[in-house]
């Protein structure tokens, strides 16, 4: 018998076939100790998509789904080949990964970092899972990164915007393509400026919880260097539905911006609140009242209806882009699904194909040797520009979308319009201001 | 045989022998083969099986034995997963340390939320210990961020002081281990198309549950269980007989939040992880419906009822249409869609929809849970045996059934 | 000063809602005797009411734009309601802009019909097993009506807006003498203010003037009796479950421009109602209303941000913390009658 | 000097004048019948002796100790025990259960945590309530759920439970109330027997005359919430205050 630190199902899927044809039942021992978990032996390889299924963002993680089940079978040959054919690295050949063929399991996150991590290890040690993906909130990006790191295998986050997911709780074995809050406060502070002045003073409505503080405090200061001073800043608990008695006394406080520092479920109700009180159509300090969203989701924004139109927030990706990457991305998605894909199914998409570029580079699944390949590693054609996979957080740098809520939408899918794609430079910051230990990548086993 | 009467003895040694043979019981088909999707024996849901059969073992012993129905445990078991982790942050990441913190912790929480809540009783009790519980969730995922981690969580960290443990060999993560062997470390037996994985976590976790079990089933017998369904069946007569219910209660209370925090420590020393979620109000809602589905006031209910909840949430959710196209890939096409459309909003994401179904159903038809199913069944065949000759089979037992 | 009257007005506005809902479920409570967990779902089944009223309306056909593209850059196919086919485009996008009050009229039946179908096929059969019985089992159906809901509706909230006559808010401060802009209150949270205060004073009405009600009432002080009268009691607590489901529906219908409906707003509101439906005493209505009010200014006056600053995280566990603080005072809640749910 | 001692209790309930002003003295090994009209305080007067309620002012000695604001069970761990007018018994449990409870309270006090040893190595309790299961004769009904008892087996239970312990006073309240005669007139053999072969005192609430002449030594008869006159059965039965306060409208 052999002693490893997690099973290898990845080894058995082809030699149980054989097993399974004895007549006699041999007791043998896995022999071939593998260099890393679940290296896949056979012809082919799993990966794990992890999203929520059920809970509040489980429209998000149906989304997440269909891109990951798209990226299959673009990887597999299948389709039109996506972003395939507008990707920078021509690696990737249509024949799977390494030549196997790309299967994959699905499990849910429910939104809670018990169940995901359950899900995950569910996949790692009975599905051979040799990466995992998916997600669409940062504590279970936190949680999950933290067990693929122990388990030995490539976590690729989903939408997680928290600082802490490549910030303080970053790992070796994790790496991001979606932004963050600093590069939205960013990428927005110098919008809003050019837009409502340099004199505004802001009250912020903030989640209860970490990515409400990230995200407060990365808008918080590229505002105030931009000269805008901050009336208040007020906790909201996380399952708030209705939040008048935190807006009623915003006006009272002098403030002329509402900064609302929330997602999901939350943000729908806190905007749609906002607008009830009319606060945008009030006056103060002589200036139009605004409201601002740092973090705007399109499946959200329509929860909040036509609430959203005017305001400004950040968005990852957006399927309006005119780059061929994003042209190619949503022609398929949206040949194969009838609607265009959010920018959570664009991320995993993403994610899926540089995992598998990523393998085809370094020429191996070992978690160390796609790390290295990924580390560092500057692509283009995935609809964000020329990107950076940074070696030193495993953050990718990107452009970053300012986007505006439209005013007369065609569809239920359009109602965002881009108002400025901000350089990547402008949100780029240095890696160890959110403190975290990278530590070494871990190949299990 | 260990003070206990034939019959306990008899349940003690199957669920020691079902437990210690969970890897092979739960694998029951080949690897790669289409039913392997509905295998259960790898670490985590194991360890999950067993975990969560303490935390309901230990709920029963308040519920099924007085009465009193706490809508807020899982606080418990948060706060004892809590005080683990910090345990493994601070001193070792031996999990003995952990795991006792965790037990203690969560008795002493116990100690005060069941002093407060015990004044109540009925359904003034139940909020009582929810309005505790959904307090220690919104606070450990605000304002506590600084001591629980907030949203994120806890997990430990490189660089975390952990002054009993020597130094971190360069770019290993801590792991937690009891005296050097690794929670996570597994020995694999393959037979024909069949994979085994004997996991050391899941034998440390499945022996504690079986001194658990035993505990609890002394506690059944004991002259203190007789008091609690005393107190379940009429205090009034319990308070003009000279007994005091309310110490008896809050034990029953503390050891049961005892329970929770071991489960909680457990959890922590499996998976190096804790989040606030473990703390809401609808995990607490959970191992109610546990101990309910398995049978309340029975020994191995509670055992049954964990364990068919996890299975449904880790095996049930991971169905998804694709799989269910391979299983029925043999009918004719439009046979096939219709029997996947059919059946699909009832697996994979909609299992949620399977589990309310499936808890209505036995609420309805099998008050006594899963174990009163298993009793009916085994009736129905005894009378097919031997018609009558054991009429007073029902009714007329002393002690509640197992 | 002004402050504390702002949130006063919240207050009354969040406690309305919640009064709404604990009176349903005390109503249930106090007649059948039923903890119904259940309730939550059916706040939110009649929330989705509202929902499903809009998607009928807003039916549509067809019409290929040739001027213009969608997102693949093929033709864009715009969508036209038929109301608008059948009353002109003026009128159907007037129609379609009232369809939350006109949800009200398609929320009683659907929620009357919902409601008995409930008291019939499950309830009944749980008016003699214990408390825990009925809420597991109300409990798991809570779980199933809003897993139906969220397969046909998905997950994410549904905008629902109110008429777009109630968008916006009005400067009650300035009507009062205060500086303009001090205290602002939207309209649609007045509408729903009065319309819960309406809702309130018809049942109560109801129960006090009509035979029907008394005989309730007299069934919720002592069934046995009245059943020994040789009232039908039974067919009458199907009444009283229909009635009980159609306030918590209406009381969701409105809610609907507020927070946008999603399939577990129900569960949401669920523990929330009950720590009101106990705070004011089981089987209490003007206590569950008294309650419901009381815990929504305390919550209001929580969230504020003077609060906040000396207590930080008290907005999070006021609600709990009023809960535990009044029922170690008055044991039974404020209102609550002895002997109810204490066993 | 009686074994109980009740001086100058009064109790309002509102508006409403319970008690008043209500003397009591209950001789040791006596059996001693309180009777009266409906609404004469009986009951609340019983609940004052067990700690169920507190009076207003006034004074209740038991054995020379003040029994007001003590807790029911610290009472009954005095001495005092009550059998219910409805027989309360622990239902779920079954008879030999039952009559271990007050064995254990008994023997270990009002609370003892003993969450390890099994009922099976209790030796003295198992023999004491097997014991007093054959007194009670009810041995062969052991393993029988309580709640399955006929009305007089669960009325001979509670007594039965009740005189495990031993106590100095047994107080019944309306002991035969909804009983038919026979069980009446077994419930009647029963405690006279109790009474003539135990070291025992027993104050027995009562509406049946009945029951009261044909068990009681000293008979007090309320009336209004205060006493109206203490004496012997055939005092009572020709006193004509009680005939017309009491006896003329219910005899």
């Amino acid at each position: 018998m052999s002693k490893t630190d997690v099973s290898r199902r990845g080894v058995l899927k082809t030699s149980a076939v054989a097993g399974a044809g004895l007549a006699v039942p041999t007791i043998f021992t896995a022999q071939s100790a593998a260099a890393f978990t679940n290296e896949p032996t056979g012809s082919s390889v799993t990966l794990g998509f992890n999203v929520p299924q059920t809970g509040p963002y489980a429209d998000e993680g149906a989304d997440e789904l269909r891109a990951y089940e798209l990226a299959v079978e673009h990887l597999n040959g299948g389709g039109d080949g996506g972003m395939m054919n507008t990707f920078s690295s021509k690696a990737l050949q249509g024949n799977g990964i390494l030549g196997k063929k790309v299967e994959y399991v699905t499990g849910d996150t429910q939104t809670k970092s018990d169940a995901a991590r359950a899900s995950a290890k569910s996949m790692i040690e009975k599905d051979g899972a040799v990466m995992i993906t998916g997600g669409s909130s940062s504590g279970v990006a936190v949680a999950v990164q933290a067990l693929c790191q122990e388990a030995g295998v490539i976590f690729m986050a989903g939408l997680t915007h928290s600082n802490d997911t490549t910030g303080k709780d970053k790992k070796a074995n994790g790496f991001r393509h979606f932004f963050n809050s600093y590069m939205s406060g960013a990428a927005l502070a110098p919008i809003l400026a050019a837009n409502y002045g340099n004199d505004r003073k802001a009250y912020h409505l903030t989640a209860d919880y970490n990515w409400g503080y990230t995200t407060e405090e990365a808008v918080r200061n590229s505002t105030e260097a931009l000269g805008w001073d901050t009336v208040a800043a007020v906790k909201t608990p996380l399952t708030q539905t209705d939040f008048s008695s935190y807006i009623a006394p915003v006006l009272q406080s002098g403030a002329d911006v509402l900064v609302l520092n929330h997602y999901g479920g939350n943000m729908v109700n806190s905007l749609t609140n906002a607008v009830q009180f009319g606060l945008r159509d009030k006056e103060v300090n002589g200036k139009n009242f605004e409201i601002v969203v740092p973090l705007y989701s399109r499946l959200m924004a329509r929860g909040a209806g036509a609430n959203v139109k005017g305001i400004f927030g950040s968005t990852n990706w957006h399927w309006s882009l005119p780059d061929a990457g994003t042209q190619a991305f949503v022609k398929s998605f949206g040949t194969k699904y009838g609607f265009p894909p959010s920018q959570a199914a664009h991320t995993c998409y993403v994610q899926a194909l540089l995992y598998a570029d990523a393998v085809e580079r370094a020429g191996s699944f070992n978690p160390c040797a796609v790390g290295e390949a990924l580390e560092g590693f500057q692509f283009d054609g995935m609809g964000n520009g020329p990107t950076l996979y940074r070696a030193a957080d495993h953050q990718c740098f990107k452009d970053v979308l300012v986007v505006k809520g439209k005013e007369n939408p065609t569809s239920e899918f359009d109602l965002l319009e881009i108002v400025e794609i901000t350089p990547v430079s402008q949100v780029t910051y240095d890696a160890s201001i959110f403190g975290g230990e990278l530590g070494a990548c871990n190949p299990g086993a | 045989m260990f003070g206990l009467n034939a019959k306990d003895t008899r349940l003690l040694i199957i669920v020691a022998i079902l437990t210690m043979l969970a890897p092979f019981i739960l694998n029951p088909f080949p690897e790669g083969s289409a039913m392997a999707q509905f295998n259960a024996g790898y670490p985590d849901l194991m360890q999950r099986f067993v975990i969560f059969g303490i935390f309901a073992i230990g709920f029963n012993i308040l519920f099924g034995l007085t009465g009193y129905l706490s809508f807020g445990h899982a606080a418990f078991l948060g706060v004892g997963s809590y005080a683990a982790i910090w345990m493994m942050k601070l001193l070792t990441m031996n999990v003995i340390p952990a795991i006792v913190m965790g037990v203690i912790v969560a008795g002493l929480f116990a100690l005060v939320v069941g002093y407060i809540s015990l004044r109540r009783s009925g359904i003034y009790f139940s909020i009582l210990t929810l309005a505790f519980a959904q307090m220690s969730f919104a606070l450990a995922y605000s304002v506590l961020t600084p001591i629980t981690g907030g949203e994120t969580g806890l997990q430990p960290k490189v660089l975390d002081p952990r002054i009993l443990d020597g130094p971190l060999a360069e770019g290993a993560t801590p792991k937690a281990n009891l005296f050097g062997l690794t929670m996570s470390s597994s020995y694999e037996m393959q037979v024909g198309g069949w994979l085994f994985t004997f996991n050391v976590g899941y034998y440390i976790a499945a022996i504690v549950m079986l001194v658990a079990f035993y505990l609890a089933i002394r506690l059944f017998r004991s002259p203190f269980g007789m008091m609690l369904r005393a107190v379940k069946s009429n205090q009034q007569r319990m308070n003009y007989t000279g007994l005091n219910a309310k110490p008896y209660t809050l034990a029953a209370f503390v050891i049961s939040g005892m329970y929770a925090g071991l489960a909680g420590g457990l959890l922590v020393a499996m998976d190096t992880q804790v989040g606030p979620e473990r703390m809401f109000w609808t995990a607490s809602g959970e191992v109610v419906l546990m101990t309910i589905l398995g049978g309340a006031g029975t020994l191995i209910g509670p055992v049954l009822g964990a364990g068919a909840i996890k299975y449904m949430e880790n095996i049930l959710s991971k169905i998804n249409s694709d799989i269910l196209h391979t299983w029925f890939a043999f009918l004719p096409d439009g046979l096939e869609d219709l029997v996947v459309t059919l059946i699909y909003p009832f697996i994979g994401k909609g299992w949620h929809l399977t589990l309310g179904i499936i808890f209505m159903l036995v609420v309805i038809f099998l008050p006594g849970g899963l174990v009163e199913g298993g009793q009916r069944i085994a009736a129905w065949f005894r009378g097919r045996k031997a018609k009558g000759s054991d009429k007073d089979a029902s009714g007329t037992t002393t002690e509640p059934a197992e | 000063m002004d402050a504390l009257l702002l949130q006063f007005l919240n207050g009354l506005d969040k406690g309305s809602a919640y009064a709404l809902i604990a009176l349903g479920l005390t109503l249930i409570f106090g007649t059948l005797g039923v903890v119904n967990f259940a309730h939550g779902a059916l706040f939110m089944i009649g929330a989705f009411c509202a929902v499903t009223l809009n998607r009928i309306l807003t039916l549509s056909h067809e019409v290929i734009d040739e001027t213009r593209t969608d997102f693949l850059g093929n033709p864009l196919k715009v969508d036209v309601p038929y109301v608008y086919d059948i009353f002109g485009e003026a009128t159907g996008a007037a129609i379609i802009d009232w369809s939350v009050p006109l949800a009200i009229l398609f929320a009683i039946p659907v929620m009357i019909g919902v409601g008995v179908a409930m008291e019939r096929g499950l309830i009944r059969h749980f008016y003699k097993r214990p408390h825990a019985d009925q809420i597991l089992v109300t409990f798991g159906l809570a779980i199933v009506l809003q897993e139906i809901i969220k397969y046909y509706y998905g997950a994410n909230p549904i905008p629902t807006p109110a008429p777009a006559a109630f968008t916006g808010s009005f400067d009650f401060g300035a009507m009062i003498g205060f500086e303009p802009n001090t205290i602002i209150y939207p309209y649609w949270r007045l509408v729903y203010f009065c319309f819960a205060a309406v809702i309130i004073g018809a049942v109560f009405a109801f129960l006090q003037f009509t035979t029907f009600g008394m005989v309730v009432r007299a069934g919720m002080a002592d069934r046995e009796t009245v059943g020994l009268l040789g009232i039908d009691i039974d067919r009458r607590f199907t009444i009283m479950f229909g009635m009980a489901a159609a306030v918590a529906g209406l009381a969701g219908v409105m809610y609907a421009p507020i927070t946008s409906p999603n399939y577990h707003m129900g569960m949401d509101f669920l523990v929330l109602s009950f720590v009101v439906v106990v705070v004011g005493g089981m089987g209490s209505l003007p206590g569950a209303v008294l309650a419901g009010f009381l815990l929504g200014i305390l919550e209001s006056f929580a969230s504020m941000r003077e609060v906040l600053e000396i207590v930080p995280g008290l907005n999070q566990i006021i609600i709990y913390l009023v809960a535990i603080v009044i029922l170690l005072t008055r044991p039974r809640g404020l209102m609550g009658r002895k002997g109810v749910m204490e066993e | 000097m009686g074994i109980l001692e009740v001086k100058n209790v009064n109790k309002r309930f509102g508006g409403l004048k319970a008690l008043s002003e209500v003397n009591l003295s209950i001789k040791e090994n006596t059996v001693h019948a309180i009777i009266g009209p409906n609404g004469a305080g009986k009951s609340t007067l019983l609940n004052c002796l067990v700690g169920k309620l507190i009076p207003d002012t006034g004074s209740v000695m038991f054995d020379g100790q003040s029994v007001l604001g003590r807790a029911p069970y610290e009472i009954n761990q005095m001495g005092i025990s009550r059998v219910f007018q409805t027989p309360e018994i622990f239902g779920d449990l079954s008879v030999m259960e039952n009559m271990m409870i007050p064995c254990f309270a008994k023997r270990d006090g009002y609370f003892e945590l003993n969450a390890y040893g099994s009922i099976g190595s209790q030796k003295d309790i198992l023999e004491r309530a097997m014991h007093m299961l054959e007194e009670m004769n009810m041995a062969d009904k052991r393993d029988m759920h309580a709640a399955s008892l006929s009305r007089g087996d669960k009325r001979r239970l509670e007594i039965g439970m009740c005189l495990s312990q031993e106590p100095r006073l047994l107080l019944l309240d309306e002991p035969t109330a909804g009983m038919a005669r026979a069980d009446t007139n077994n419930t009647i053999d029963l405690l006279k027997q109790i009474s003539e072969e135990r070291d025992i005192t027993i104050a027995i609430i009562e509406h049946d005359m009945h029951v009261v002449f044909s068990l009681a030594q000293r008979i007090t008869v309320l009336a209004q919430g205060t006493p109206l006159v203490e004496d012997s059965p055939e005092n009572i039965k020709g006193n004509p205050k009680v005939r017309e306060a009491y006896l003329g409208e219910s005899a």
